[in-house]
């Protein structure tokens, strides 16, 4: 079989002037995958997006895309469309002859009738019949992005490669396209490449998700492995695990741990917190080592409940979010120390915890996620 | 400000436009007086503008003068919209240097281009007349088309040819598709403000004359020297409306570029 | 476009800065030339700028330019700054045929701007001198002054007048705080447009001028008709250089103002 | 007692040309209450700041702050400032300079010294200590955000306006401001007025919220009220709870409910299903009735499993999204009727829904919230 995958980067890399944007990334994503590049503004996740589509030469390194290198062809000679951030709509034509645009190319030799009959279809799969006429600015920015869509898909690309699409729209109208999206992934089975800085639109569409940073991958995996366990200090900061500590392994094997998988380490954190934390093989007693804790892990209950965690303090809470279905809270341990926790806002009523508690906390072993040594070393 | 400052305001700038435009509307007044050397009002009268209209000097240079005129319109335009593209899209040694340079003939005196020009013509012995007006006409014009049309580029999307060519379009396909139709608004601006720009030029013109090739204000000046006629008021009445039409529809255009 | 395209396009706009700027290149490569009447290279001297800076006229000239010019200057861009405020923030009856009215002038020929100023000092029986120079520079420079400013203005955010109203300053405090400070680069601006655009003047001043009150393009002109002498290049040489050092100066303070 | 409130707006209207941006809108807001302003662009929220801050007049109404009129009073005449959406920092002026300019300015006479000691305190109050003297274009956009601030709070207003503050900020920094926020105002304790279309802002920060429409108040409450018994169509909508049905009142207190308040209802939507709701007191048989779900009120369950819940039916799942802590489920009942199940995604993994599958839902009748009949009709 000559087809091993639909797009797959070699040792790529892209500089611009001293700033290297693309760092010697190797990737490969198979036929009908959605795929995702999430990161921060200036991660090169925009430029690798730009190399696929041809848009921007590598100064190292190859291009596949369906298996054949593609890394010299200009964009008007690849079989890859790109819907851009801010839809790239022609305001001069109507959306009709938007859509018409790549068709009507003489490269292509589509028939006159064929154009109408793929355009009217496009126009079905977006859900914007009778909209063909009008021009782009008599569109509302939703409509306008459904129509980048379809212009884009109209030619069916053997990968649709997509640029933050939904970063100019509301946040209902991103939960409907969001939807949306995948509907019309399933529909067309075409593979998807996906850039955003939002981890909860990366985490909600994707098959695979690579966090990018500095120009190579953090960490790549499926959504929930990339939520549950990040690897380093970065991915856990960037999905919004907020609690983050340094510490020292003090104790092998050491504390009971409930439900705890792998061997179990004792650490202390800088400030002298002592916490047990599981899946500790491979650590060894005096290493450094930092772990991250997810704010719904962390319990919070009056100081008078008898209850039970592996790991249990004493603490304030010094701050308190209502966010609806759930309440933040904010909660200093000692001096230094302060951990976000998330719990049931029918908790917290329940509770009726207020600023200035004294309150007792506490999380189990396996809910401590151990972090490599060097956040910077890990590469995929 | 007090509540008295808005009036205030109002009453100086109805002074300032009174300092600005009453010499003009003097003009006007007096191209409708029969008196032919007073300088007082005396009466109605079209007897200026009808010996302007059946004046064959003044038709003639009013031929010459548009023969130039369009010519450089079209040819400047051209140019600076290629001279533009050029500088705005490839990066290139003393590229800023390149640019700076357009704003140089727009703030040096007609007199010293005049004089360079005819300077230059001469050592190339080259006979002056309709070609070496035209030609001076293009040379002071490319300038300013080209800031006009750069002023729009800057404008532009450029994401809009990166989604030509991924959607299959190559090069001259998304120029001639997609950036041309998105500069056409400051192409045309260029050319209309292009057009007084020639049409009104007197001191480069003078110099680069020759017998025979008057344009209208060349013609002008030459009834001036013969004593200043109400038929000037006439035909000066009638130049400052010309411009003011073309004026009105340059803003059209550019208003309707920027939105 | 093929890859020969941009090395194409670079030539072609090559040959067009050529052409825009041999003549003035010939015009300073014959400053230093030793022959009185000849257009040819016939070695290299500096006896013409030496002429040029020990004669009295040019001196004189010079003199009364920058007698003109400066205080031109100086009241214009007073003047513009004003009007564009009041066209810029009061909403009154017309305001736009006010701003629209600023381009007229800008597009209208020199000779029928002279003319009318002519016949209007004519008529209410002012003498013509250098006051009668000034007036006449002002007048034209203020449409340009006010829509230097107002560009500016457009770009000005109005939050921050909301913010120190809110913070307790009245409208003048505000005016004098915040808003002029934040002006202040298109003022400049303007006023170093203005000094070439009164400094370069020659057929409004020719008109509007007395005896005893020539400008520098008024003596250059008056030396053009004694001939062209190697003199006169050397003038035009050195008048080339002035406008360069004040675009520079005026670009940079644009591009501080738009940053 | 003179002082019965902090700001009090009577009868207040302004329009713009045609467009009614404040209509008829009375209020009245306690000293020291965090009060949001919430609802979409357009809804007068922006407007009715500027009323209170002086730099709008009103057409109609009176304004008072402090228990005195001040509608006709000019901006710098009130004791009141505001914190603007772009900071609105003076770009010629130092950090230090930008927070003394109100202090400096003549009609207030303070001191030299006292100035400096007052800008050192607010720098230190909003932890910018040592960026005195910077300009705002060197500091970041939350450092810019915390400068304004500064600026307005070092004047001691009475009532301290905030239109959008956080808005140009990203996500993990919004989060960490709005803890900030409360806290500056426990500190400082003067008046806040917040404005905002974030929901989550808004519910997170403030004692009372006040969700806007069309120039008026839709819903007037706590974050808790507005988010759990949302009274109208559109605060329902707004504060996403996105599961909406319309339908008729078919029986009074039928059914069995469990847990529920109140006099129990049935319900026919227009689809047809037939749902149990409490709470129905004052609604008569045949009337028409439009109620909502929270998402998080949804249970699903697989076809085969035993559970109890007032209302239940068959459905398919026929999208998924993945948010981490949580899975949103987008359920077909039927032919017409969609709606929104926001599981833990623990659940999730455990039972394996994906989409295509059988299952059962349900949710209990003190979860279906009634809405006012007349969704427009609802005055505070």
């Amino acid at each position: 079989m000559k087809r091993i995958s639909s797009v797959e980067l070699v040792r790529v890399s892209k500089r611009y002037g001293d700033v290297v944007a693309v760092d010697n990334l190797s990737l490969t994503i198979a036929e009908g995958e959605f795929f995702s590049l999430l990161g921060p503004s200036g991660c090169g996740k925009t430029t690798t997006l730009r190399l696929i589509g041809g848009l921007e030469q590598p100064d190292a390194g190859d291009v596949l895309i369906d298996g054949e290198v593609v890394t010299d062809l200009p964009p008007y000679e690849r079989n890859s469309n790109i819907v851009f951030q801010n839809y790239a709509l022609f305001p001069h034509l109507t959306i009709e002859n938007n859509i018409a645009f790549g068709l009507r190319l003489k490269s292509r030799r589509v028939a006159e009738p064929e154009v109408a009959r793929l355009v009217a279809e496009a126009l079905e799969l977006v859900h914007l019949e009778g909209y063909g006429a009008r021009r782009p600015n008599q569109l509302s920015g939703g409509q306008q992005q459904r129509v980048a869509l379809a212009r884009a898909l109209v030619l069916r690309p053997k990968v649709l490669l997509l640029d933050e699409p939904l970063g100019a729209l509301d946040r209902k109208l991103r939960k409907a396209m969001q939807i949306e999206l995948r509907r019309i992934q399933h529909e067309v089975n075409i593979t998807f490449i996906y850039v955003t800085h939002d981890q909860d639109e990366a985490m909600s569409m994707s098959d695979r998700v690579a966090v990018m940073r500095n120009g190579n991958f953090e960490q790549l995996g499926t959504p929930r492995e990339i939520f549950q366990t990040p690897r380093t200090r970065f991915v856990a900061d960037f999905m919004g695990a907020s609690n983050i500590f340094s510490g020292r392994v003090v104790a092998l094997g050491a504390g009971a741990a409930r439900g705890a998988s792998g061997r179990t380490i004792q650490i202390e954190t800088e400030s002298g917190l002592r916490v047990i934390s599981s899946d500790g093989q491979g650590r060894s007693a005096g290493a450094a080592v930092e772990f991250s804790i997810r704010p719904e892990a962390v319990q919070v209950f009056p100081r008078d409940r008898d209850w039970i965690a592996d790991n249990k303090f004493e603490a304030t809470i010094v701050g308190k979010l209502y966010l609806g279905d759930v309440t933040e809270l904010e909660v200093a341990l000692g001096d230094d120390n302060s951990i976000s926790s998330r719990i049931q806002s029918s908790i917290d009523q329940k509770f009726g915890f207020k600023e200035g508690d004294r309150v007792s906390i506490g999380w189990n072993a396996e809910d401590c996620n151990l972090l490599s040594s060097g956040s910077d070393t890990t590469r995929c | 400000m007090n509540k008295a400052s808005p009036r205030l305001l109002s009453i100086g700038c109805g002074a300032v436009y009174l300092f600005m435009y009453l010499p003009l509307l003097v003009l006007v007044v007096y191209s409708f007086t029969p008196t032919e050397y007073g300088v007082a009002w005396e009466g109605f009268t079209l007897k200026w503008y009808i010996a302007v209209f059946n004046n064959k000097y003044i038709q003639d240079a009013l031929k010459i003068s548009l023969m130039i005129a369009i010519p450089t319109v079209i040819i400047s335009t051209a140019i600076g919209t290629i001279t533009a593209f050029t500088l705005y899209r490839y990066k290139f040694l003393g590229r800023a240097l390149y640019q700076g340079a357009l704003y140089v003939p727009l703030v040096m005196p007609d007199l010293v281009i005049g004089i360079s020009l005819l300077l230059f013509y001469t050592s190339i012995s080259l006979d002056l007349g309709i070609l070496t007006i035209l030609l001076a006409h293009i040379s002071f014009s490319i300038p300013l088309t080209t800031l006009v049309i750069i002023a729009r580029m800057q404008r532009l999307d450029r994401t809009l040819e990166d989604a030509a060519m991924d959607l299959g379009a190559d090069e001259w396909t998304t120029m001639w598709k997609v950036t041309l139709p998105q500069l056409m608004p400051g192409i045309l601006a260029a050319a209309l403000l292009t057009f007084p720009w020639s049409f009104n030029d007197f001191v480069i013109t003078f110099f680069v004359s020759g017998v025979g090739s008057s344009t209208l204000p060349l013609r002008v000046y030459s009834m001036i020297r013969l004593g200043v006629s109400p038929m000037v008021n006439a035909l000066g009445t009638l130049i400052i409306v010309a411009p003011l039409i073309i004026v009105i529809i340059g803003t059209y255009f550019d208003r309707r570029s920027v939105s």
